[in-house]
Order: C-alpha cells, then structure tokens, then sequence
C-alpha cells in the first residue's frame, strides 16, 4: 500500500478544511499537510452558498449584538464561551478573506460593503455578490496553492481513520481514479467534511454532503452531539430541494397560501404590512416560517404541484426590471428548473433540509475527546449553533475555526513523535478489508437506491419540522432495519477505476450511522427547543431537565445511546425567542390543535 | 517559459485585418467590378496615366503598399494557423512557406514602387 | 399523482478501461418530468437501471463545476440542461471533448488543475498590510474589472469547446487563463510581470486563434476569449517593450 | 499497477463536429482571398512598373469574364471577412463602460460595421469626385 507520511492531515478540503490547510502552512511551514478531498476542492459544497458571512464592522453594532442574535437564535443552546471567541474573531477572518483577494461587495468609497440578513437586527453580513461561499471557496483554494507544504489529494475518498492506542495516527483513503489504496499518516488528523443534509429526501445540499467524518470520528467513540437539530429552510424548491435565497423576501417578495392568502400573518408573524418589515411576516425567522408552512399542509391549505406540496413566493409586484437586476439568479433558476418565470407568475417553494447544527463533539480549541482527531465546519459540533443556526454564522465559523484547528493541530504534530509505522500499516490493512468487503461481497440483495430513499422518506417523516413520539420511535426502527438490510447491499461493479457504485455503497454506511444518531437523539429529546419542535406534550422548551447537550454514542451492531452533556453558560441566561408576545400564545394553541390531528 | 515572437506577426495580422476589413470589399468591387465594366466608376479611372501618377505620388505609394503588403500578412497567418488546424504537425516548413510569401510579396511591392519612381 | 410519464433514451458514451477496449454508446430509456434535469436523467440510470454508470456531480445548480458533459455534441452542465428541450429525440450525452476519457463521463482534468497551478491564482500583495489596517480599498469600479473573470467555476467546459487546446494540449487554454486576467488585473495585486511570463508564451495567449467558441458556451458568462485576446494587445505591448531599451526595433 | 487506461479521442474532422467550427473555418479561409487579392493588385503594381503595355495586358485580363467572376468571389469573400473581423474585435478589448454601463459587444461590432461602410463610402465619393 502507498503510504504517505504528513505532519497534519486534513479531510476535507471546503472552506473548513481549506482555511485549516493554510493555519497550518502559515504557523511552520516545516510541517507538511495532506488535504484530501473526495472531490476537487472548488466543488465542495461551501460554493453553494449564497447569502454571506458575519462580522461585525460597522459602529452601531457589536460583539454583544452578534452575541445575543447567535445565542438566542441558538435558543440559549450555544456554548457561550465558544460564541465569545467566535464573534471577536469573524471580522478579522473575512479581511484576511480581503486580503486573499476575495472579491467582496464594496461600497463607492472603496470600503467592503455589508447587508442584513435573517434573525439579525443590524447589518453585519459580509457578501460577495450572490455568490458568497462560491468566491470564499475559490479564494481559499486558489490561496491554498501558494504553500507548497500543502500537498493535496483530490479525489481521494477517505474511508476510514487509523487509531491505534488511543489515538489517531491518519487516515486511508481511495484515490477515485485508480481505485488504489493510499494510507496517509499524521501525527494529527482534522475531519472537515461538511454536513449531512443528504440523509433526508428534499434538502439544499449537494450529493457530496453525506455526514462521512461525522460518521467516522462516531465510530470510533467520539461523540456526536445535538444531532437532533436540523435546520429547514422555508424556501426551496419542491422535489430537488435547491434553495431560492432569503433575498427574495428581503427585496419584498410575499407568500400566499393555494387561497392567495399571507398566510403568514396568522401564525403570529403580522401585522401583514403591505411591505414586508424586518422580523416579521416574510422576514420572520426560519424554523417559524417553515413550521407555518407545516401547519398550512395540515390543513389543506398549500398547493399540489407535481413534486408535493407547496406554497407560492410571489414576486410579480416587484415588476420585470426590478427582479431582473436584483434577482437574477433567482428569475434563471425559477425558469430554468421549474418553468416559471418570476415576472408573471408565482414560484412553488416549500421547506427543504438545509443544515446541520450538531456533530462531532469538540472542544473549544476543535480538539475531539480522542487525541490527535479534530474537526471544523458544519460536520463539527463546537457549540455556536445551539439549537438554531443564525444565517451567515456558518461561513464565518469555516474560517474562525478552521483557522484555529489547523494551528492547535499544528501544534499538536510537533509536540509528538510520529507513532509505530508496523502497528500502524497492520491497522491500515484491516481497514482496507473492511472497505474491500464491500465490493467483494459476490452477490447482495439490497439495492443502494432502495436503501437510501427508504432511509431519506423515513428521516423525512420522523425528523421533520415536527416530531411526535411515534414518528421518531417508526423511523428509529425503520433505520434499525435499514442497517441490517445494509449489510447484505449490492455492489454490481466490481471494477477499480473510478468505481463510484462502491463509493456511494460505502457513503451510505455513513449515511446510516449518522440518521440513526439524529433520530435516535431527537426522540430523546422530551421538549421543544430550536428546530426542534414537538407536538406530543413535549411541545415547550424545558430548560429544567433539557438544557443540555444531547450526546449520541456509537454502539457496535445496535442503536446509539444517548447520553447528555452542561451547556457553558456565562452571561446570557435563557429567556424567550420572542417574535411578539400574541404569537408565542397563538403557536402554543396551534400545537395543541396540531397534536389533537394525529 | 519561452517568449513567443508570435506579436510581430500577430501585430501585422491585425493591422491588415483591420485594414482587409475597413475597404477590402470596397476594393475589390472599385478595381475587378466598377472600373473594368465601367459601372458605376469611369472605366479610364486606372488607366496607365492615372495610375502611373498615383503610384508616384508619395501618399499613393504608400496606400498601395501598405495595401499588398498587409493585406499578404494578415492572409498568410491565417493561413498558417488553419494548416496547424487541419494537423498539420511540422509547422516550421509551413511558418516559413508562409511568412516567406508574405516576405516576398512586401520587397516584390516595395521594388516595383521604387521602380516606378517618384 | 397520476402523471403519465414521457420516456426520453439517453444514449451515454460508456468507456471502462478494465472491460472496454474503446468507447461505445449504451441507449437508456428514462422517464421524465418537465423538470428534469440530464443530470437527473444520469442519476436515474444510475439508481435505478445501471449502477456501473461513472460521472461526476454535486450541487444540481450550476455552481460547483462537476457535472459538464457533451450533451448532443455541445458542452454544457448537465444540471443545467433539461430533458424536456431534446424530447422527442434521444439526447446524447458524452465526456468533455479533449480531455482524456478516464471512464464513463469521467475525464482527467490533472492537466487543468496543473495549469491553474502554474499561474499564480493569488494575490501578491502590492503593500503588505495588517490585519488590524483593515481591509484594502478597492472601488466599485476597480471590482467590476475583475468580477467576471473571478466567477468561473472551472467546469472546463470551454476547454471542450476549444479546438486550439484539442489539437495542442500544452496551450494553457481559455479558463485559466481567464483566472490569470482576474488577478492580472486586480487592484491589489503586484506579480503581473510574473505572470505574463505565462501569458506571453507560444503555449499562453498565442496558441489562441480567437475561435470564440470558448466564451459561446461559458455558463457563467466568464467571457474567455475576451480575457485571452485582450492579452494578446498586452502580451504584444510587453513584446515591443521588452526590445525597446536595447534600442534595436523591428 | 493501477488500472487506469485514458482514452484519448483524436481530432481528426473536428472541425465538421459543430456548425461554429465550420462558420470559424469559413471565417479563416477568407485569409485566402485577402491573399489572392493582394496577390491581384501586387501583380498589377509590377506591370506598372514594367510599363505601359504590361500594365495595359493587366488591365485587359481585370476585364475577362473569369476576372469578374473571382472578383465577385473576392467581394462575397472579403465582405464576410468584414463581418467576422467586427464579431471578434470586442473580444479583444477590455471591457468599456460609457455612462457606468458596460459597453454591449454587440455595440462595438455595429460600429466597426457602420465604421466600414462609412470609410468604404468616403472612399467611392472620393473616386467618383476625381473621376468626375
Ligand atoms: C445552498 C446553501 C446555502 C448556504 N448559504 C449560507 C450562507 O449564506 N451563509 C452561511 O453562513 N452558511 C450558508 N450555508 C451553510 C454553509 O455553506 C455550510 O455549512 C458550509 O459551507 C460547510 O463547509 P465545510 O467546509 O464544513 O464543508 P464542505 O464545504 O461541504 O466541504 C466538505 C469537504 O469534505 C470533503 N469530504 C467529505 N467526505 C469526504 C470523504 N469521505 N473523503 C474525503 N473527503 C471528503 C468534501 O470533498 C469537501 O471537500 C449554506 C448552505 C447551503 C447548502
Ligand atoms: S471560463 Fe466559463 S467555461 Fe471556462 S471553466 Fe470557467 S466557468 Fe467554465
Ligand atoms: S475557443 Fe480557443 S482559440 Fe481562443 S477564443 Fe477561445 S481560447
Ligand atoms: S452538479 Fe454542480 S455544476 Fe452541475
């Protein structure tokens, strides 16, 4: 087996893991970095994203502010220590992203522009155009170039973590093109793969997004924590789930019921303001507006289209020129993907998977429990999001915290000497078998699709935008099963070149392990907190016995046990998520109604 | 990597692409149409007296030249570059068949005007 | 619902090094709604027909770079492409043109990478500057010079739609070089006569006979051939300077 | 050893593979009418160098109904050579904005072609006034 030799490698190779690879390059240069990526690092899904990243910069805001939006979106969730460090540095992140050329918006005096965004009371959001992760992406990778102690290998899928003695000593991954196996050792190893929004139907992530390193740290005994909390945003579009951004509604777009009713205004969320004002209606908070919509389908009110359920984004007021020049984007897609186009008729759009706010457990410094092993970006559970991601916190969580993973792991791989080679190739060769039986198996009888979209439509149901009891305790048992039937799944192509079946068999492993951690971990969870929302008498937040962090540990060959871990609380203590006093009251009767129909 | 001295050659592709594209249809049509059927243009307009007097006026001279010689330049690297594009493979042969017929052609047009006189 | 669905064939370039000889063509039939995608269309083969069907994908909207393909000969993002404007006819769909055929729809893009490698896609700071000095300024309409090169998304799908890289491999073809106008041309950027090292080799902007094509089919309105040839008047300028201070001109 | 075996496809007729291709050949093949044309005209100043009767045997040949035709070739020819030079020209330009709005190619290519006709124009006037 080729073996390759590397202070600190990286999995990964998204915004997280790019700006960890240029931590480590720029703390000592001596140490070589392996960042290995199952894609090209430019198609990770952080180009995706659109909207922008936080910062504070201008005069009437501040770190309390940003504090105060992240933890109360959080739902009081959030480690606040964390939150503390996190909103001193996010500013300082995105002019090192300036520096780096990223092409930032600007204002005409030259100074980078910001804009609001959702949940937030002052603008604070850093943006490139509409295609904000798409240039934070390219910047970091084409700056990654420039260190020549950054050794990349794309398309390299990482199929399993070498530990041995308590601790991890690397990785081994499969180089796509070749089918060979190549074991990259290091004297530290940073798990940066994204998120996991794939193990749902209807989500905004690309098909890469598969929850790999969550999946992998999980199974060696790092915990996953607050798996349970899944963000929905509101509008997507029916069926492939790609996202029509927050932006539309912020340039004035309405959303009206199949009555042509803002239905909106009676979930608490009015007055219905001809316009749409900040924090309310439209502008509302996420998990509000998609849990509105949720309602809507109960009660016959949303539209049937081809692809499910909807409700219609109407954006005709806005007139031709005004959404050709502000919403381009937005008026290609709609045409593009559904037919419609913006100027004369409405969009279908409903919720979608769009994030997930937990996983792998780190500390502060993005150290695991298990030595040598880090992780950064969406896949890690730092402690930020809480219960809620706040809108453009993620980008500027890939930078903090990659950041401060690539220079603690830095700082770890020269503190240790590199392990045992012997001990280390044996394990690396036991895990080469493991990935190997997947494809040798002569014949199995499960089809991957099969597999895959009975997992996705069950995960829809048990962990949607509400959760009863018997939902997730269906879905636990329905992914209990799928986890047998898995073992007996079929690999027809038995080729080593560019063998994608045996790719997406192994990606379903993890696909498994991480809806099993989600569900298991929300039917545990007995209140209603962020986007978790129960309808079967758990419908409040009770901080009494629930505030704090749900833990899913790995158990080999049965069901995940649940542990619970303290929340770091210092200066906020919980209160409400207020959006008005009068909606609070309607949703509480909303939900009794909403569990009087199961 | 290697400085390519593509921009002589290139320079005068375009300044006889430039110029092809300004008057060469209006060209063609004064010199092989109009003036040979005596359409439009008198038929005597390139008689060998008038002509013989454009050529050696100085401005004459040098819209002539300036004529043949990038009008060849512009034609020949484009040439060039389609042999390149039908696979051809050995393009030194071709470079300097090319370019040496467009070479040719310029001290072809720069004797004769001399020749004619001032 | 009780849609009837429409059948399209999808007619896909098949190519295993480990089985195939050479490549061939394999006929799908594939059921489809106004909607779909031919990504979608590939991915239902692979789900559901033939799992040992080979391509790459990500994002389904246009943005991540993967999923270009010839679709019915021309260069396009299959994401981006719909099955509804090819119905009634087959589509069919191949690996990117010039580009070695690694399986499937899968092709080697080594060569791409190393050239976007090779130019310095970074800036190369004219005064180096703190963090705590902030952010260098930069107007609205120095931004707008660099905002369109900056938007590739390095599909390459302007390399298959480039003859001048077909025929010659080494030309450092429309895409990067595109890239390289970008940091050529920003405003905090200082390693230009680096670069136009690159630019002025018979291999950088001169293997390029402005066949256009290139920016035709860009998705993300790049414009290449705009970035290649407006380096040639530059690359020409730095050529005739370059000879200038030995006072021997041509 | 690793199983990889890429495929390279050849070139061979690349150039029939897309309408765009064939319009770019057409576009190039212009280049030998530009030469054929200068090669006209060259041969015509070495007659008038040679003198009168040299050039007047020139004169007769322009008036040869094979002349006229390769003419009207040439001027179906060079008049395309017009179109396609202006379609490329804003391609190699950076971009230009008037008024804060970025010049459309298509813009720049209308005023090559009225840039053409005017001096195409001015340069029929200026003959048929000498003429006159
Ligand atoms: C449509 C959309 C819009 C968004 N908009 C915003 C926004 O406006 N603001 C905001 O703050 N956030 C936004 N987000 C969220 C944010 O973009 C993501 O959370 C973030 O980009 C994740 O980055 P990452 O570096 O953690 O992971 P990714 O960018 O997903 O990168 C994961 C990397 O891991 C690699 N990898 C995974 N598994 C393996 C394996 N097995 N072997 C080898 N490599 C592997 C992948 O190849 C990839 O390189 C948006 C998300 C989406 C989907
Ligand atoms: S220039 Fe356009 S076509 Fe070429 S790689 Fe970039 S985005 Fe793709
Ligand atoms: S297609 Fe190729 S030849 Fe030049 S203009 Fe574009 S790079
Ligand atoms: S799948 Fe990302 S560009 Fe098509």
């Amino acid at each position: 087996m080729d073996v390759f030799k590397a202070d600190v490698a990286i999995v990964g190779a998204g915004g997280a893991g790019l700006r960890a690879a240029i931590a480590v390059a720029e703390a000592d240069p001596s140490l070589t970095v392996a960042l290995i990526s199952k894609v090209y690092p430019m198609r990770s899904h952080t180009v995706a994203a659109e909207g922008g990243s936080a910062g504070v910069v201008q005069a009437n805001d501040s770190l309390q502010h940003h504090f105060d939006d992240t933890v109360t979106g959080g739902d009081w969730l959030c480690e606040q220590d964390t939150v503390d460090y996190f909103v001193a540095h996010c500013a300082e992140e995105m002019v090192q992203l300036e520096h780096w050329g990223c092409p930032w918006s600007r204002k005409d005096d030259g100074h980078v522009d910001i804009r609001a965004f959702g949940g937030m009371k002052i603008e604070r959001t850093w943006f490139a155009a509409d295609k904000t992760g798409f240039h934070m992406l390219h910047t970091l990778f084409q700056t990654s170039i420039k260190y020549p102690s950054i050794k990349r290998f794309d398309e390299h899928f990482c199929c399993d973590l070498i530990v041995d003695d308590g601790r991890c000593h690397g990785v081994l991954a499969i180089e796509i093109g070749t089918g060979e196996f190549r074991l990259i050792q290091a004297k530290a190893v940073i798990i940066a793969t994204g998120g996991a929004g794939r193990v749902f139907r209807q989500n905004t992530n690309g098909g890469i997004v598969t929850g790999d390193g969550m999946a992998l740290a999980y199974r060696y005994g790092v915990p996953l924590r607050d798996m349970e909390f899944i963000q929905y945003h509101p509008t997507c579009l029916p069926g492939s789930g790609l996202l029509i951004t927050e932006a539309c509604r912020g340039e004035g777009g309405i959303m009206v019921n199949k009555d042509g009713h803002r239905y909106l205004q009676d979930y608490g969320l009015g007055p219905a303001d001809p316009w749409p004002r900040k924090k309310a209606m439209e502008l509302g908070p996420r998990d509000r507006l998609c849990q509105a919509f949720w309602h809507e389908e109960q009660n016959g009110r949303t539209i049937a289209t081809a692809q499910g359920q909807a409700v219609h984004l109407d954006l005709r007021h806005l007139g031709k020129e005004k959404l050709h020049q502000r919403l381009p984007q937005i008026c290609e897609m709609a045409e593009a993907f559904l037919g419609v186009d913006p100027v004369y008729a409405p969009i279908p759009v409903r919720p979608a998977v769009h994030y997930t706010m937990g996983g792998i457990l780190v500390d502060t410094k993005t150290a695991s429990p298990l030595p040598g092993l880090y992780a950064a970006g969406e896949c890690s559970s730092i402690g930020i999001h809480g219960a809620n991601r706040l809108g453009s916190n993620s980008l500027a969580e890939l930078c903090v915290f990659g950041k401060v993973a690539g220079s603690e792991a830095a700082r770890f791989a020269r503190s240790i000497a590199a392990a045992n080679s012997t001990t280390i190739e044996r394990q690396a060769d036991a895990a080469r078998q493991r990935a190997m039986n997947v494809v040798s198996r002569s014949k199995g009888s499960e089809r991957i699709s099969v597999l895959r979209n009975e997992m996705a439509l069950s995960m829809e149901r048990g962990c949607g935008i509400y959760r009863t009891g018997r939902d997730m305790q269906d879905t636990c048992d329905k992914i209990d099963e799928l986890k047998l039937r898995y073992r007996d799944v079929e690999v027809g192509d038995k080729s080593s070149v560019w063998n994608t079946e045996w790719l997406l068999a192994i990606e379903l492993g993890y696909l498994l392990d991480v809806a099993q951690a989600i569900v298991y971990s929300a039917l545990n969870r007995k209140e209603s907190r962020g986007a978790h929302q129960r309808l079967d008498g758990f419908d409040q937040r009770d901080d009494a016995n629930y505030l704090k962090h749900s833990l899913a540990h790995y158990v080999d060959a049965g069901p995940p046990r649940i542990d619970y871990g303290p929340v770091a609380i210092t200066r906020s203590q919980p209160g409400t998520r207020a959006y008005g006093a009068a909606g609070e009251q309607a949703e509480r009767d909303r939900k009794r109604a909403g569990a009087a129909h199961e | 990597m290697k400085r390519s001295n593509a921009p002589i050659f290139w320079t005068l592709f375009g300044a006889g692409g430039m110029l092809s594209a300004l008057i060469g249809p209006m060209l063609v049509l004064i010199t092989g149409i109009a003036v040979p059927l005596g359409f439009l243009l008198p038929a005597d307009l390139m008689s060998y007296p008038h002509m013989l007097k454009f050529a050696q006026h100085w401005a004459g001279k040098a819209f002539t030249f300036a004529v043949v010689s990038l009008f060849l330049w512009h034609g020949v690297h484009r040439i060039f570059h389609s042999l390149h594009d039908l696979g051809l493979k050995t393009a030194t042969g071709a470079k300097l068949t090319c370019y040496g017929v467009a070479l040719l052609g310029t001290a072809l047009a720069a004797y004769s005007l001399l020749v004619i006189g001032f | 619902m009780n849609e009837t669905h429409k059948v399209i064939a999808i007619e896909v370039l098949r190519y295993r090094p480990e089985l195939d000889e050479k490549p061939f063509f394999q006929t799908y039939q594939v059921p489809f709604t106004e909607e779909m995608s031919v990504l979608q269309g590939l991915l239902y083969i692979k789900d559901e027909l033939d799992g040992t069907l080979s391509f790459r994908w990500s994002c389904r909207m246009a943005i991540c770079g993967s999923c270009g393909a010839m679709i019915d000969g021309v260069p396009m993002l299959g994401c981006h492409t719909f099955l509804r404007d090819y119905y009634p006819n087959k589509v069919r769909v191949e690996p990117l043109a010039h580009f070695p055929i690694e399986r499937d729809l899968v092709v080697g893009a080594d060569d791409f990478i190393g050239k976007l490698e090779r130019i310095k896609p970074y800036i190369v700071p004219k005064e180096p500057r703190t963090l705590a000095e902030g952010e260098y300024l930069q107007t609205p309409a120095q931004l707008e010079r660099i905002l369109q090169f900056s938007s590739c998304i390095n599909c390459m799908l302007c390399y298959a739609a480039c003859p001048q890289y077909g025929l010659d491999p080494a030309f450092i073809g429309p895409g990067v070089l595109a890239l390289l106008h970008r940091y050529n041309a920003d405003s905090r950027d200082a390693a230009r006569a680096d670069r136009m090292q690159l630019v002025n080799a018979e291999e950088g902007v001169w293997s390029c006979t402005a066949v256009g094509y290139c920016s035709e089919v860009c998705p993300k309105g790049v414009d290449p051939a705009n970035a290649v040839n407006q380096n040639k008047t530059a690359s020409a300028a730095d050529y005739f300077l370059h000879w200038l201070p030995k006072g021997s001109g041509k | 050893m690793s199983a990889r075996r890429p495929y390279i496809r050849s070139m061979d007729g690349w150039w029939r593979r897309d309408p765009f291709f064939i319009r770019y050949m057409i576009r190039e093949a212009t280049a030998l009418l530009v030469v054929a044309y200068a090669a006209v005209l060259l041969l015509g100043a070495i007659r008038l160098a040679q003198g009168e009767s040299a050039y007047e045997r020139w004169l007769a040949a322009l008036r040869s109904p094979w002349s006229l035709a390769f003419h009207l070739v040439l001027f179906a020819g060079l008049v395309y050579h017009t179109w396609s030079w202006f379609q490329i020209v804003p391609k190699t330009m950076p971009s230009i904005s008037v008024g804060g709005k970025k010049l459309q190619p298509a813009v720049i290519t209308g005023t090559g072609l009225v840039a053409a006709a005017f001096v195409s124009l001015v340069l029929l006037l200026l003959l048929l006034f000498i003429g006159s």
